[in-house]
């Protein structure tokens, strides 16, 4: 009878505290998102499994000598997973289409507005009760608007740690639903007209501008924001990787077996850091209400650069390639697509929406930087 | 309060000099582009793949009329074959 | 000459001590069933060949600053590759057979009596001189029975790490064995019409039913057992990924490149704990005898189990294979097969052995919880 | 021999309790496929997969014997070459 | 404004020194032979990559908390990262031509006498001011000649860590020359009479001997020389799991993804050796030039060996391939093949020149534990 | 001078010992070879692959001009296709 009472008090049943089955019931959600809404699936499912098991009572995931204890720490903590993945985006990366049109890259520099302007939300919030963001938490949510996943989560492991599961349920929930935030903001700030302007055909581009073109991007990054190296530096080795074509085996590791690897245990360890304590509180409502407002200004703010290049510029531009400078690379791009094909069934912008989604990824890794250099 | 006006300052220097930064920083790479790359494009063009040839295309179409496979592509698919055998023929 | 003195010194042949070269020729015994004997040759190599390594005097391998060191205390030490293992072994796995056949879990359930007789077995070897089980060391032994390499591995490295290459040695061997083991237990304990009986064909399993399965498991494991829910939370997230068909990539990885990488690894690491003073004694004969014991009771209880239920069920039940539930997938399913269609040339019992084989796992990691929970 | 009869007592009533345990954890499973999965099958069944219709049928034979060959599989194929010449024409 | 200064003191620009930005050129250097030349592409990318980031201003790679110091300290200073190397390379090795005609081996120890020879002059080089070699730096110089990287870096690590930037640099990139250095060194020591000589057909070898070669060779160095059982031992590993045939996936696994992860990863950690402080000094000339010279004594000892053999032996052997006995796999045998091919088209030696240039990798690993038994 | 001296020394003996190990080690492999493998070899010769019969070349060419795939090659190559889409048809 003994050992049955010391095995029922070894169960969940008698050990869960409230807040761990509501932080369950939130890994759940996660997983439904990843599974039946097919949110970022491979990030939310590890994620939501990790939120699931580092709440298990008694079990100890998270504590010293647990699974994810170690993840969050080897991989997470210092900053390695992140830099990993970034190295395999660049290597799923492809410039062209950003190098045949260079003008694109204001479109994702506009489009960083979004990260900045949440910087005074995140400040202003602090007039609610219950919330209390320092500038360097401040930083770490708005880089939500990014939209872009391994950045948000570099970043947060450095200045927010302990906001870091809500910031990457905002930024990866956001990212998977970039199809449905930006289609209105998009159609609002243009008209039928604008929507309809066919781009002139890419100039292809050679290989060896491909090659240069990260070590460029490297270079001007060591010159002038050295904060931004790590995520910069390690996007253009995995860029480079992919271009050069005497080391396909490395960038197909970096692409394939290597990110994978990674990703499950990012997404593990990130699930880790979604206990009771960090999540539920006002601060997380502020955090997805922020992140919204952020990707909402990021597109809005694409779309009116957009719109002001394509006054002053020879060759017609189309405002809705600039909705695709946030980021959330290929969604943005495929999006501004398909609106543009709604409008006139002969305009394709996929390939001239990749130079600006191609651009916003460069653009949130310096704002990150910036805000590394400034508030770290 | 005071505090808020600060933090909002902070923000606000914080905002204008980000924004500011990534403009200039990626304008600068739009001069980089269009200056750099532009030159090295036109001095180390891309190979010229000719157009498959008479004689090239032969060979090809002789090849899959002949039903002669490049040894490359056997060897691929003989590699994917024992791949193939050496995750499903061996359990856990 | 001081230089060649120096030089002899320092080789092997100076400074091998007794046990080190019978521990070597264990190490060539382990490759020799590996490779010409086909023993579980993907663990078995790399841990004949660690246990090789493990003995070489001088270069030490297993001291602080040695390769098979930093394995060890990394990789198993902390419970992260059997895991990784485990959740390799979850993407691997498909439960339809289960869950179309669910009374097949208490054939995997009846199996388990394997180990937890065996803990009797260990504390009773107590009266022979020169062996001392704590119930730790009984509890790590017993789980041999489960059939189950990782489980066993993770078990002893948490109970009784002295005992862990003994009793993985005894475990692989064992699952390596089954082939001939199993056989006669299976045909004393059953008549000849029993293993003619042809069971019905199995319903076809919906989708919805695979991904929720693994769900469930976790859930219950979390509500009763959460001791258990390291290993099965881990099987439990690589057998969903392996179904949900969102995260394909990261599935097929779990089930090739990082189990294969963690395999090496995991083998060479267990190797490293074969040294003389851990090996080379009365206990670990008593390991290897009680191994055999709870494998054979194990698959006795399958049998009988599965003889009874055939008694009350409207539905036929081959006794045959109640001896899969003792898991070592898929083997023991493999024999059930083989003796049905000794007996019946068109009885072939392969799916329906499935279903005990992976209850048998379920079952088997939900003992190894109770031993945590209850002795660790 | 007295502390050998405790341990026998609590390997036995470890005995008892893990056999019991296993058997209601798997109970409850059978009981948990048997309402709530049975449940979720009959309300979400898997999408009918209609059997290969003619039309289907003819572009596949078409495919077969006019040497058609879809693009997936062309893309594997030349992936497949690619990631050979990558693992074997560079070495160490 | 203030933000603005802050920022600029964050610059790169702002924090440049002199050494740094030379290191960044030695480091696009490598990226250059890499890219356009081609030089052991696999792993000076990644090493050129690696170099520029430790010598990013304010970035911090390599100081504690940066991504290049966790990668040097958990993958190179512990040894790990050469040996799995090792350990893939064995897994891509094929004994056969060694086994089949075991009198090259003889080659392979005759061209280890670049390494040993390079002692001397590593020695006779603190003459010049600003040199000072122990003589464990002159090891880890000497070992140049083994023309191995992965053994170079090893023992790099043990002996000399300050050492290893330039080490691994001149071990690559000597590595890559072989084509250069080797050709004319092959010319004046042969005649055309000699470099004509056709050889007698391999016999085929059968799979047990390959199975039994890497046990065997293991068994040796565990009584002769325990120090280099690190190394072999990986590599023998590596081998026997690509010839058992019963772990197929794990042979594979070790030839391409965990050696590509580990070789991106290993050049990173190599790259960050490469500081001013440890490379801009008249130390890194020194064992550029010795270097060469190791390379430069291996290849003319392998010839001269191969000339003194043919003299003696029954069956003709083409001194030509007594030049591919400094490894370099599989460089310095075809140099051999291509050699033999301008003297006499129908003189096929890349098969003959496999066997010494298999035996100089284990040569050179040999030599390696020499000098780890009696220096280290 | 003394030490460089006493260092040449060291050098040398390292030479000496060194070279003499490396030969009298990797010829001591030419005996294991020559004489345990050699045995082995004899022993243990490789299965005699038969050239390939009548009946066996006869389903082989059967194979090939009737279109009939060995279900392994069809394995394989579904299976790459399969890896092919689960790399290429997901993002990021
Ligand atoms: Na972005
Ligand atoms: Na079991
Ligand atoms: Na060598």
């Amino acid at each position: 009878m003994d050992s049955l009472t010391k095995l029922w008090l070894s169960t969940g049943l008698a050990n869960f505290e409230p807040g761990q089955v509501v932080m369950m019931l939130v890994g759940c959600g996660l997983l439904y998102l990843a599974i039946a809404r097919n949110f970022e699936p491979l990030l939310l499912l590890p994620m939501g499994f990790g939120a699931i098991l580092t709440n298990i009572p008694v079990a100890g995931f998270s504590e010293v000598g647990g699974l994810l204890h170690y993840i969050y720490y080897a991989g997470i903590d210092t900053g390695i997973f992140p830099l990993i993945i970034f190295m395999g985006v660049g290597a799923m990366t492809d410039f062209g289409a950003l190098i045949a049109n260079p003008k694109t890259l204001l479109l994702g520099a506009a489009a960083q507005f979004g990260i900045f302007a949440t910087l005074f939300g995140a400040i202003a919030l602090n007039y609610v009760p219950g919330i209390e963001f320092t500038l360097k938490d401040a930083s770490a949510i708005a880089i939500i608007g990014g939209a872009d996943g391994p950045t948000a989560i570099f970043l947060a492991s450095k200045l927010a740690p302990d906001l870091l599961g809500a910031i990457a349920v905002a930024a990866y929930s956001y990212m998977a639903l970039v199809p449905i935030i930006q289609p209105p903001i998009m159609r609002a700030l243009t008209t039928e007209d604008e929507r309809k302007i066919e781009m002139a055909q890419l100039r292809p581009v050679t290989k060896i501008e491909k090659i240069i073109f990260p070590l460029g991007v490297l270079m001007m990054t060591i010159f002038f924001l050295p904060a931004a190296t790590p995520l910069v530096g390690m996007f253009c080795l995995g860029n480079l990787m992919r271009e050069v074509g005497v080391v396909d085996r490395l960038s197909s590791t970096a692409q394939n077996e290597l990110i994978n690897i990674t990703t499950i245990f990012l997404g593990l360890g990130v699930g880790s850091k979604l206990s009771a304590e960090a999540f539920l509180n006002v601060e997380t409502i502020g955090i997805l209400v922020l992140g919204a407002v952020a990707f909402s200004i990021g597109t809005a703010s694409g779309v009116i650069m957009a719109k002001i290049m394509n006054k002053f510029s020879k060759v017609p531009i189309n405002p809705l390639i600039g909705a695709a400078g946030v980021s959330a690379v290929p969604m943005a791009a495929r999006v501004a697509n398909k609106i543009g094909l709604e409008a006139n069934p002969h305009n394709f912008l996929l390939m001239h929406a990749m130079g600006p989604n191609v651009a916003g990824v460069l653009g949130s890794a310096v704002a990150a930087g910036v805000l590394l250099a400034l508030v770290g | 309060m005071d505090n808020m006006q600060q933090q909002f300052l902070e923000a606000g220097t914080l905002m204008l000099a980000g924004m500011v930064f990534v403009f200039v920083f990626l304008g600068m790479l739009i001069v980089f582009i269009n200056t750099v790359l532009a030159k090295l494009a036109i001095k180390f063009p891309d190979p010229i793949v000719t157009p498959p040839s008479r004689a090239n295309k032969k060979r090809k179409s002789n090849g899959k009329t002949h039903g002669e496979v490049s040894p490359a592509v056997v060897a691929a698919i003989s590699g994917a074959v024992k791949r193939y055998r050496a995750k499903h023929g061996q359990d856990k």
